[in-house]
């Protein structure tokens, strides 16, 4: 009955039987594995040498934004869909906070938060040529809303859902608007014009970024953005 | 698409396109829905005049479109599928008329008669498949339209009678499509050809062949109710009359013996299936259901049921025919086709006005019943007596010709059982007779209805049964007229023998 | 190369006992740590397989946002279940605000 | 495969198959949850490990990519699922899969 | 604008993919632009089909890389017939969602009809990526995709038991993706490339390839749904909207059932000679007996047409032995393919039958559907339709396939196979008669509760549902060009590939 403290910690019958078999996918699984003879040298070689035509230095934003672009266009459509999945599922926000007492919470955020637009930004433009790029720069975006709401600094109410629908969208509208236009331009979805592939990526990037950003504070909103009468 | 190659399939749509049309009619609009019907069924009697016509002058018409890769849809035109062809447009016409008597402001006619088009379509397909996929196609089409005719009446009993109906059809359709694709497996796409499509038995195929000839047999005998197969047929009793006569005489339990018929003839070839020695299995199985059948119609007591148990003993005349082997054996079993359902119909339009216009349902209460409706019961008299065989009626000829099929195919015991089934014919239905004409009435009729006009029941319920009874004295009176039953029947089995 | 290995040794294996431990603690509060715990050590584990970038996402994504989510849902369900217990009608789904009839 | 990758490899394993037996074994829906989580981290840690070639070469920059791609789509999952998680709670008082009863 | 079929391959996944975030943005103009989508989409993939049996399969290299680097979307006869069927029956249920999800002043409705255009564009964006997608890794991103939209809108309805049903379906469907992907590791652990010709151009049987074999089978049959692993299904499929019922049986268990087929074609033959597809086959034969007893028992007619679904998608699942014996030789996946096409329509049809019904009567318990005949003539009228097509009686799409199926199993000698889809159709009679039997029943003229609360049909409804009824006879006929297309260039490693 205490719901969400505890399981029923106990080994029962049907646990051990999961947990044996389990044990033996995991063993049948980690044997195969290790004779696996990695013949990975082919792909990762292309990959690399192919790296000076793709725009960017950084060779996983290359392969993220450039090689396998269109992976990442369905990703950003997944986290759109994600989003209208949950404001479907639930027709107020979850989130369940109380006031903080002390406003030095809220006075720290308030600090913080222009930082970390800038490390964002900072994040986006760094992933062409060291580790970073936009889900990283989205990542730090999402968890600077994330501490606005829950330093309780600002809350989510109705009229921001219309702002934060265009939020959501621009990445995805941006990728394959991108692509169409590339598409018509080139012939092939989504293929930068050789030179200029930098800029087209950077363009996407930066749309999918705030995007990214925007979607993974509505998840954590986990609702249309309306609050529930006296839930916070 | 040239008029040969068109011929076929609107033969098939002369019913299907007024069937479809009139689903969608309202219930009231009864002149809409006669035109149709009556124009449709028109139209096929004159399309298969043209086509006797053509056939006797050797053209061939053939409807064929690709189906699946190395098989087509086939409707062609031969000398046997214009036999059931005419048969059924006919009694079709015939029937039309009888229902829309008979179901007058009774209530979803618009499905009645949709269904009642779709019904003849299929016959029709049945007909003139040109292959065991049409063929296979249009059977079970037909079991699929049958339905909502038999549980017409929408009681428990009706669904009751509907369910039986089709857990049988269906198992059997089951047999039929395992016969059809094993067929197509072993001997590749083939089709009916006069004669039969097999020309000689592969070495190893015989043990197969015979297993297959048995599943179309099975599959065959659960719609003509070869016992122990019959066990629907009494039970889908429970639709309206003019089902009841349409199920009997044209569509379902003809479109099994039809099967047999061309299954034996056209797939198999007669001398195939007697190389098989599958012949005389069914020879066994068939009269052992002539008898069967004409024993349990003497208990019973409704007379459609009688009349039920009536029909699964004479069908099994038309795969007995088949069975003989030997031309005469077959004439006489390809002309019951057309004897049985012209006079079986007869029956049941009999039976069906006693109903309507008497509420007579039982052969007990018809004591008299020839005084008040004498020409009704003038109509059942010679569909009964030719159901004996008695000459000169229709079913005097099939019996002959069985008969001496038999002494032709050797099988002397055959007259023997066609001798007790006659005996067994004449004892269920001469009392019905005895009870019709020389019985005084016994009180009141149990539901009078008063058509009014001038004759004993509405002018509908009457010229249909009349009609048939006639064509039931004149098939047999005019039989070997040159445009005859027999000279046409006579084409078709020298065909068949390769004679 | 031994010294490395080793570190491998004791990381991998820091990180399957905290994984079995989140999934098993009694308390849901502290799998939850555990698990955000966990995603640290992955990406720590990431960044020692040279792959700078997956780390970084783990490191905010799996575990930090991840574990964001999974801590306010474990809130709202215990102020549902407070609810639940002080009163039995579950919160007002059907009644719209006046907002949303706006909007429709 | 280099020892520490296969090290790594083996743990995705574990990891996998860990997070298989909390999905069957617990009924909270918000540890089965956790556990999907911590199967997509096994998979995720048996790519890494397969991209990596030992200290002295590069790694493969495709499994990373991949990995990547796959972290966003588990959190995506996760809030997806804690939405409906916590709508059953609302809804039915418990956050579990309880058997339905004919409504 | 270049006439070449692989330009616009991406535009079949972009169409409906902008249709979604339009939707989303618009809400107020979400109908327009979605049908304004799927009519072109409709009529793109219509097109291309043909083209692609006129000039054989096309190939796009996304980005300008081709694989192994980036990633190729093809369209060839198997995954054409499948974008085909997906065109028709998306279009139907587009017209249908319209009359169906009409809000009226209802704010709960008004909330479900706004958000169930983007997700079903959203949908309609992930089956078309799937099908046309040639990478592994590629594939499962889209199989989330469909996962995520399918569950969205399942939960749609917003009952309890849907959220739970929603919730089943969520877990099973993230952790056969996760199988999945641990399947392409080891793939990529053993061939270090991720495009389905190269790998199966360098497929060989080995450990790993067997790891991996059974890691994706396994999640996709979890998708797919295929007995024992339907638990999830009956629930979800009859607790969402009809029109989402519609869309969850008729093609989303295809996605994950054509990856299947696809890579055990392709990357997975050198397993052919392995048990695996004779297990595969015997678990369709549980699925047939199963989902057909379950059928049977099942109080409303929601349920009843889902628990058909499981038992149908066992008959997708009886021929892989036939199948993977000799890949030369099409029969046995044209026979499959013709049931899916066949099934996917009739369950539609049956489905969006069912959905009218409930709209008319608020009602789908069988004992509520007596006289259903003189009530809603059309709509039982198609659910007649679609449940012969289910058993297979001729003249219907379900025939041609079991015709199919049974040539294939007796040219094979497979004679317990030929004994199973026999036996399927007549079980499947069994639980469609409970339906049609009391259809036919007499209603009492006046008074009667029962009649007095039949309503009208909208057009939108009657209209699609009639429309794939019909349908699902017609391809009876059509057979031919069905096989046709099916032949453009499958599997690829044979025909033509890189």
């Amino acid at each position: 009955m205490p719901d969400f403290y505890d399981d029923d910690a106990r080994l029962t019958r049907p646990r051990i039987v999961a947990l044996a078999l389990s044990a033996a996918l995991v063993a049948l699984l980690s044997l195969i594995i290790l004779t696996a003879p990695g013949d990975l040298e082919r792909l990762n070689l292309v990959a690399r040498e192919r790296l000076t035509e793709s725009g960017v230095a950084n060779p996983v934003t290359a392969v993220l934004l450039n090689f396998r672009g269109y992976d990442t266009l369905l990703e950003v459509a997944v986290l759109l869909l994600a989003v209208i999945g949950i404001w479907s599922m639930a027709r107020y926000a979850r989130v369940w906070i109380k006031v903080p007492d002390t406003p030095v919470l809220a006075a720290f955020v308030r600090l913080v938060l222009p930082l970390m637009v800038l490390v964002s930004g900072y994040l986006l433009w760094l992933g062409a040529d060291a580790p970073g790029g936009a889900f990283q720069g989205g990542a730090v975006l999402g968890g600077m809303g994330i501490l606005w709401i829950a330093a309780a600094v600002w809350l989510p109410d109705f009229q921001f859902q219309r702002f934060a629908r265009v939020m959501l969208v621009l990445g995805l509208i941006a990728f394959v608007g991108a692509s169409t236009l590339l598409l018509a331009l080139e012939g092939s979805f989504m293929e930068y014009p050789a030179g200029e592939a930098k800029n087209w990526i950077l363009v996407i990037e930066s749309a999918a970024m705030i995007s990214i950003g925007m979607t993974l504070m509505m998840l954590f909103v986990g609702g249309i953005p309306r609050l529930n009468e006296g839930t916070v | 698409m040239t008029w040969e190659n068109s011929l076929p399939l609107l033969i098939v749509l002369t019913s299907l396109v007024p069937g479809v049309v009139i689903f969608f009619l309202k219930e009231s609009t009864v002149g809409v829905r006669t035109t149709l019907n009556m124009f449709g069924a028109v139209a096929k009697l004159v399309l298969i005049a043209v086509m006797i016509n053509g056939l006797l002058n050797e053209t061939t018409y053939e409807t064929r479109l690709p189906f699946l890769p190395g098989i087509d849809f086939v409707l062609r035109a031969d000398t046997l599928s214009i036999l059931f062809c005419i048969l059924s447009a006919v009694l079709w016409l015939v029937t039309t008329i009888y229902a829309i008597g008979y179901l007058e402001h009774s209530p979803n006619r618009s499905r009645f008669f949709g269904f009642f088009s779709l019904c003849v379509s299929s016959t029709m397909g049945i007909a003139l498949a040109g292959n065991l996929m049409t063929f296979l196609i249009f059977y079970e089409l037909l079991t699929i339209c049958t339905y909502p005719l038999v549980v017409h009446k929408g009681d428990e009993k009706a669904l009751r009678g509907g369910r039986t109906y089709l857990i049988y059809t269906l198992v059997g359709g089951g047999a039929l499509l395992l016969a059809v694709i094993w067929m197509y497996a072993i001997a590749g796409p083939i089709e009916f050809r006069d004669g039969g499509a097999i020309d000689a038995i592969v070495e190893g195929a015989r043990g197969p062949l015979t297993v297959i000839y048995f599943l179309f047999i099975a599959a065959f005998g659960v719609k003509s109710a070869i016992v122990p197969l019959h066990g629907w047929l009494p039970r889908a009793m429970v639709a309206p009359a003019p089902v009841s006569a349409l199920l009997h005489a044209v569509a379902v339990v003809k479109a099994g013996a039809f099967g047999i018929v061309r299954v034996t003839y056209d797939l198999f070839g007669i001398d195939v299936a007697n190389d098989l020695g599958v012949l005389t299995p069914l020879m066994i199985a068939t009269s052992l259901t002539i008898i069967v059948g004409s024993v349990l119609a003497i208990f019973q007591d409704d007379i459609k049921k009688r009349l039920a148990y009536s029909t699964v003993s004479q069908v099994s005349y038309i795969a007995l025919g088949v069975a003989l082997f030997g031309p005469l054996g077959s004439i006489g079993g390809i002309m019951h086709l057309v004897h049985q359902g012209v006079m079986k119909i007869t029956l049941f339009f009999g039976a069906g006005s006693f109903d309507e216009t008497l509420g007579v349902t039982k052969i007990s209460q018809m004591d008299g019943i020839g005084r008040r409706m004498p020409l009704t019961m003038a109509a059942f008299t010679v569909g009964a007596l030719g159901m004996i065989g008695v000459p000169p009626t229709a079913g005097f000829i099939t019996k002959w010709f069985l008969g001496t099929g038999a002494i032709e195919a050797n099988s002397h015991w055959v007259i023997g059982v066609l001798i007790l089934s006659s005996l067994l014919n004449a004892g269920y239905f001469l009392p019905i007779l005895y009870r019709a004409w020389f019985k005084p009435q016994k009180g009141d009729w149990p539901s009078e209805h008063d058509f009014g006009g001038r004759f004993e029941t509405f002018w509908m319920l009457l010229l249909p049964p009349v009609v048939t009874g006639v064509f039931s004295i004149l098939l047999g009176l005019f039989a070997n007229l040159p445009v005859g039953l027999l000279y046409w029947v006579r084409l078709i089995v020298l065909r068949e023998y390769e004679l | 190369m031994n010294l490395i290995l080793t570190v491998d040794v004791i990381l991998v294996v820091i990180m399957l006992v905290t994984a079995w431990l989140a999934l098993t603690a009694r308390d849901l509060q502290r799998a939850v740590i555990l698990f955000i715990a966990l995603g640290l050590l992955v990406s720590l584990a990431w960044v020692r397989l040279q792959a700078p970038d997956v780390a970084m996402a783990e490191a905010a994504v799996g575990a930090g946002l991840t574990g964001a989510l999974l801590i306010s849902t474990l809130n709202s369900m215990r102020e549902l279940q407070k609810k639940k217990t002080s009163e039995v009608t579950p919160p007002a789904d059907a009644s719209p605000t006046p907002q949303e009839a706006n909007h429709a | 495969m280099n020892d520490s990758a296969a090290l790594y490899a083996v743990a995705g394993v574990i990891l996998f198959g860990m997070g298989i037996y909390a999905l069957v074994a617990y009924p909270h829906l918000l540890r089965k949850i956790l556990g999907m989580n911590v199967m997509g981290i096994g998979v995720f840690a048996v790519f890494v490990a397969l991209a990596y070639r030992g200290p002295d070469q590069p790694p493969d920059p495709v499994p990373h990519a991949l990995v990547i791609t796959g972290i966003v789509v588990a959190v995506c999952a996760t809030g997806l699922g804690l939405t409906l998680a916590t709508r059953l709670k609302a809804l039915t008082g418990v956050a579990q899969l309880t058997p339905d009863q004919e409504d | 604008m270049p006439q070449d079929l692989a330009f616009w391959l991406p535009v079949v996944i972009a169409v409906p993919l902008m249709a979604a975030v339009l939707a989303f943005l618009l809400p107020r103009a979400a109908f327009p632009i979605s049908l304004g989508a799927a009519l072109i989409t409709s009529g793109l993939v219509c097109w291309a089909a043909l083209a692609a049996v006129n000039a054989g399969p096309a190939t796009h290299t996304v980005g300008g890389w081709s694989a192994p680097l980036g990633i190729d979307l093809v369209l060839d006869g198997l995954s054409g017939l499948l974008l085909v069927l997906t065109a028709i029956i998306g279009l139907a249920i587009t017209v249908y969602a319209h009359g169906y999800f009409q809000p009226g002043d209802d704010l709960v409705k008004q909330h479900q009809y706004n958000f169930f255009w983007p997700l079903w564009m959203f949908l309609w964006a992930s089956l078309n990526a799937l099908f046309l997608s040639a990478d592994v890794f590629n594939l499962y991103v889209t199989l989330e995709l469909l996962g995520f939209s399918a569950v969205a809108l399942t939960a749609l309805a917003g009952k309890p038991t849907v959220l739970k049903a929603a919730m089943r379906y969520l877990m099973v469907s993230l952790s056969g993706s996760l199988f999945y992907l641990m399947g392409v590791v080891f793939l990529y652990a053993q061939f270090g490339t991720l495009d389905i010709r190269l790998l199966s151009a360098a497929s060989a049987e080995t450990p790993t390839l067997l790891a991996s074999a059974a890691l994706i089978t396994t999640g996709l049959i979890m998708k797919s749904a295929l007995f024992p692993l339907h638990f999830w299904l009956p629930p979800a499929h009859a607790n969402a909207a009809a029109p989402v019922s519609a869309l969850l049986s008729a093609l989303v268990v295809k996605g994950s059932l054509y990856i299947v087929l696809r890579l055990w074609l392709e990357v997975f033959y050198p397993l052919a000679d392995t048990v695996a597809p004779q297990v595969l086959s015997v678990l369709g034969v549980g699925a047939v007996l199963w989902g057909s007893l379950q059928a049977m028992q099942q109080p409303r007619l929601k349920l009843l047409i889902a628990y058909s679904t499981v038992a149908q998608l066992g008959y997708m699942f009886l021929l892989m032995p036939i199948l993977l014996k000799n890949r030369d030789d099409s029969t046995a996946l044209a026979a499959t393919m013709s049931f899916v096409f066949a099934h996917a329509v009739a369950k539609a049809a049956a489905f969006l039958s069912a959905g009218s019904i409930l709209h008319a009567l608020k009602d789908d318990r069988l004992t509520a559907l007596s006289g259903l005949m003189k009530k809603m003539p059309v709509t039982t009228a198609a659910f007649a339709m679609a449940g012969i097509s289910l058993i297979a009686l001729p003249p219907s799409a379900g025939f041609l396939a079991k015709y199919q199926m049974l040539q294939s199993a007796l040219t094979n000698g497979y004679w317990g196979l030929v004994f199973v889809v026999i036996g399927g159709g007549l079980l499947a009679a069994v639980y469609i008669m409970r339906v049609l039997g009391p259809a036919f029943k007499k209603v009492e003229p006046y008074g009667a509760e029962s009649t007095s609360k039949a309503v009208h049909v909208p057009l939108v409804m009657s209209i699609p549902t009639l429309a794939l009824a019909l349908l699902a006879i017609v391809i009876s006929f059509m057979g031919v060009y069905l096989l046709e297309l099916l032949a453009v260039g499958t599997p690829w490693v044979l025909k033509g590939g890189l």
